[in-house]
């Protein structure tokens, strides 16, 4: 973990609303792991206060990226970054995904801005597994493709691929791969992680979720990001903890 | 100029400087750690401790407000026994001041707190948060009553020899009066301040946006609140304070110092540069070169009003 | 939907909307009328008057804190005299509520002060400021004194009908304890909050940056306090609640209705934005709107806990 | 006066500390007077909360310009801007110069930046008339004549020019002048100020001073910027009744 003052490259706008932003931040890129995050001091002064949590999109070289949207104050900051200016990581952190071990697919369902993580993901699973990316959004606007491969699409209001959530979408296409063995990777908004979570206990899979949540440090110190273990008797940080988690090892 | 002291003394507690890492904001030290050398500073502040181990409060437990944030961990914390065996070995192999904050629900409970823990070396004082507002059946209650907040440091007094400071509670209408009880009943210093009392509502939901209702507001949005309850203390009763609230940097922690703090704890800012105690130490350094202040706490207390 | 009815009632004080200019933050309106229309407001706060012209305190009256500004003003007002004779024929050409607030050191000069102004009609309604932090003599002691601020509601009942507002002070462990007094004793409403005690000193020459030493912080910072103060009083006490402190846009002055108020005043941002009062009003307006809610007063205490 | 959302055209630096900003705000330069300010916000967020004072430097169409130097947040915002980039403001507020009626030479004393006001002055008095201006500093380096003419420069350490204050500097120049009708136009720091009173009271010299304080609103409405008057019996507001002075009117 390193706090590392970084190089804003470039900010690009990939669409209305979504932004794509490189840094360069050698010693964070050389060790980042897929599912990682890092915080983000967006301005050089005490305005806002706290960093800002943001996946790590991707690593090309010396350059990570980090993939959001303009959401209040400081993602607006951030949006406005302009080559040469500067941005302070704190990173990388949390546990990340685990995307090695013995699995045929990789099913990658996103949410929204839930897809951030899964450019890295994608580029380091091992190109003898399968890959597929379900993508969903309330309508066409919200659907984020930046790095995937592989897309099947879902809105709730049919603007675009399936009509449906993702969830539902991915109960369909679970019928086409349910014969080879494959793990879930997740992101997105609570109500969808939820609901996946239902579905893929039930049906005993294999899947990891990224969690979203309020943070101050993000590194177990505050103890402000907790959430329920799966049997309710502890809580666990999801700063620390996660972001990643088994399907069945927290309460949402 | 030649080197200067940085060392401080308050009500008997030696510290290699006046930098402390307050309650709540550093855990037990292992994790902050990683982006900062403990051992320069001058002490640190254990997360509030209680007899037992504490879930803490459901989630959300945190919000951002305007130069400030809220919080209701609720004491989550590993409970003394805990402590003992699983943190202190990590604490022992610090070179700075461990001082072991107690946060209970009842008389009896930090007495025996105290108790327990005062056998151990490591810890070279204790800190009694009466004054947690997050927590219903205790903390606040104690620490807005004189009478409770005399009977503690009374009772906790007849079981260690350790220096005692009671941490003291902001949300009163006379501070220095809490200071004075705290005097008389043999506590050996007080720190000002511990949060505010404050809420936050998502306007669409109408739900509070912590689950507890009501959190603590730190940072720098109340320094100037901790300034004045420390100014007032200073004025008015003659015992060692620490400083604590919305200290950012160096400037910050001297101004704290300026209006009567022996030593200061910095909270939130270690949350956004958990290297900030080393930092202000620098500073520290640098402004008594610059000032040629030979003795640190020569700052102390030494307004010009 | 159709128009919302933008209208309250605050113990029998009706007013256009909830949009009501701070005490102390907008003088006598003549100066801030070059930048808004004071026609759609709700109603006008005066500074605080009392009995005979107050100089106020001298210089460094102001200074900037982080989201926040202290103020120590000393109630520098011309005196309910010259206010008759030569603010009230500004006044009465606006066509909003005007309400008169008072400052005075003892409970005879709350008493003749409203007395003398009761004959006004344009003086819809009177705020008794018991609570101003920097003035030595009266104001803080009153607003702290559970008694104190029943005696004077009650003299102040005894010589007007119209509607008694009582202006409560923070700095106190429970205010709803106040809001109980003042509505035991015939006080229609009370507003809440005014400012927190605070200071800032300079670390080089370690003068206060304020003359008055402390003064009075407003401003964003303190919006999670006074939400939480004005939470406490609708939890415990059934008195309506005029809400202060921090109001910086609509969001803010819709979050301030949720935990209690029924109106709200706007101050400090007054100074960085003259039309924030219109601005909030038609952001009011919208949220009515699109939330098809047709009262604004039923956002009045919506909470949901 | 106005509430003004100008564009920023330019912010040039014209030394190592001081910086020019160039802004396009039609209204306020249509009506302002030398000697008047604008409370300007430096950003579009919340921080920092109050606006910031600074005299209309001066006008040039529809162009307003101001003179700084990086003191705290507020000025380092600005210093950042660029072309395109707003800022809004507040003005023109106050009560300017004095400068249309009977004397002969405008003695322009202006200490570090108090040389702000100048430019837009100078622009506007009479060509009838004739103007010295003294300009003072610690050294060399807070010495700045921007738009200033016919200089006589004082440094207090002899780095450039005169040695010794400025109002040391006016001491000498008056003797040169004195038979014809002048009038004095100050602006600086609180002691070179209160030095320049004093003088100028002694020998009953006519004089105009623009004063500096903490502000918050800068119209009148907080009542946060007072100065003694002359007989100590009451308070003048420095936004309202002044920020410029007549020497003997107030006491600093
Ligand atoms: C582990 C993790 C990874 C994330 N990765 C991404 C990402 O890759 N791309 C992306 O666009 N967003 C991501 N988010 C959400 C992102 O942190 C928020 O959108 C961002 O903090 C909003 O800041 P703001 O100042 O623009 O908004 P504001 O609403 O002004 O923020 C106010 C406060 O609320 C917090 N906050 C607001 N929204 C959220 C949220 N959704 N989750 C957590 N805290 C929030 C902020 O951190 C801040 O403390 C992630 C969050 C977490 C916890
Ligand atoms: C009428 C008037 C005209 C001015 N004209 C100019 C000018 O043309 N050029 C220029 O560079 N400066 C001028 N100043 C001073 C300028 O307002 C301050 O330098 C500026 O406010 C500093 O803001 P900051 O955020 O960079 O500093 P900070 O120190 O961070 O500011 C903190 C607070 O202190 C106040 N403050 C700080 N310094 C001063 C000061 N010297 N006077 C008044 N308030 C201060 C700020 O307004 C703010 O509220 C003028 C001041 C006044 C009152
Ligand atoms: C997340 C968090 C947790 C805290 N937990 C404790 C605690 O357990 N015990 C305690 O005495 N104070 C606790 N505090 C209060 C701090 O020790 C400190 O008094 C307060 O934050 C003000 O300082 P600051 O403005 O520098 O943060 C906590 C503060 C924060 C922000
Ligand atoms: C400069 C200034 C002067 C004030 N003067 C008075 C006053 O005379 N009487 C009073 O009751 N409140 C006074 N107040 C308090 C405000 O009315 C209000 O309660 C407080 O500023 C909190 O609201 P805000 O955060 O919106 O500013 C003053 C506040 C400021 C900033
Ligand atoms: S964000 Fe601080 S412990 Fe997780
Ligand atoms: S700055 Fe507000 S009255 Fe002058």
């Amino acid at each position: 973990m390193y706090i590392e003052k970084a190089f804003v490259e470039s900010v690009e706008r990939l669409d209305e609303e979504t932004y794509l932003m490189k840094v360069f931040s050698p010693a964070i890129a050389c060790i980042a792991k897929p599912g990682q995050f890092c915080n983000i001091k967006v301005s050089e002064n005490d305005f806002p206060l706290l960093r800002r949590p943001f996946s790590i999109c991707n690593v090309e070289g010396d350059y990570a990226f980090f993939l959001f949207d303009i959401h209040g104050e400081g993602t607006k900051i951030l949006s406005l970054k302009k080559n040469g200016d500067t941005v302070e990581l704190l990173g990388p952190l949390g546990k990340g995904f685990i995307y090695d071990d013995d699995y045929e697919t990789a099913v990658i369902v996103a949410g929204g801005l839930g897809t951030a993580p899964f450019p890295f993901l994608i580029k380091n699973i091992s190109d003898e597994k399968n890959i597929i990316c379900l993508v969903g959004g309330r309508s066409k606007k919200q659907i984020i493709t930046y790095g995937l491969k592989n897309i099947a699409i879902a809105t709730d209001n049919g603007s675009e691929g399936f009509k449906g959530t993702v969830i539902d979408l991915l109960k369909e296409e679970v019928k086409n791969i349910s014969k080879k063995k494959f793990r879930i990777f997740a992101c997105g908004p609570n109500a969808m992680l939820k609901e996946l979570q239902k579905y893929s206990i039930e049906n005993n899979f294999d899947c990891q979720i990224s969690v979203e949540c309020a943070m101050a440090c993000g590194f177990g110190i505050c103890q402000g990001c907790p959430v329920d273990s799966a049997n309710g008797e502890s809580y666990l940080l999801v700063c620390k903890d996660g972001p990643v988690f088994n399907a069945n090892e927290v309460k949402l | 100029m030649n080197k200067v002291d940085l060392s401080v003394n308050i009500g008997g507690l030696k510290l290699k400087n006046p930098v402390l890492l307050a309650s709540g904001t550093v855990g037990y030290g292992n994790e902050i750690a990683e982006f900062t050398d403990l051992n320069k500073l001058g002490g640190i502040v254990t997360k509030s401790l209680s007899l037992k181990p504490r879930k803490g409060n459901p989630p959300q437990r945190i919000v951002e407000t305007p130069s400030g944030m809220l919080n209701a961990i609720g004491l989550a914390n590993v409970g003394v026994e805990t402590f003992i065996k699983e943190k202190i070995p990590f604490l022992k192999k610090i070179d700075t001041t461990l001082i072991c904050n107690i946060a209970a629900s009842s008389v009896e409970e930090y007495v025996e707190c105290v108790h327990i823990l005062n056998d151990e070396e490591t810890i070279k004082a204790f800190e009694i948060n009466v004054s947690c507002p997050n927590v219903k059946e205790g903390g606040l209650e104690f620490g807005n009553d004189l009478n409770a907040v005399g009977r503690i440091t009374e009772k906790v007094r007849n079981v260690t020899k350790k220096p005692i400071i009671i941490k003291l509670s902001p949300n009163v209408s006379r501070i220095s009066d809490f200071a004075r009880v705290v005097k008389e009943n043999g506590g050996n210093a007080v720190s000002a301040i511990n949060t505010l009392v404050g809420t936050s509502f998502d306007i669409y939901t109408r739900k509070p946006r912590i689950k507890n209702v009501t959190g603590g507001l730190s940072g720098p949005a109340i320094k100037p609140v901790a300034l004045a309850k420390v100014l007032e203390i200073k004025r008015n009763i003659d015992i060692p304070i620490i400083g604590i609230g919305g200290i950012m940097n160096w400037k910050d922690a001297v101004e704290m110092m300026i209006v009567g703090a022996s030593a200061f704890q910095i909270g939130t800012v270690n949350f956004i540069n958990p290297n900030a105690g080393v930092e202000i130490l620098n500073g520290l350094n640098s402004f008594c070169m610059e000032n040629s202040i030979k003795n640190i706490s020569d700052i102390t207390g030494s307004y010009q009003i």
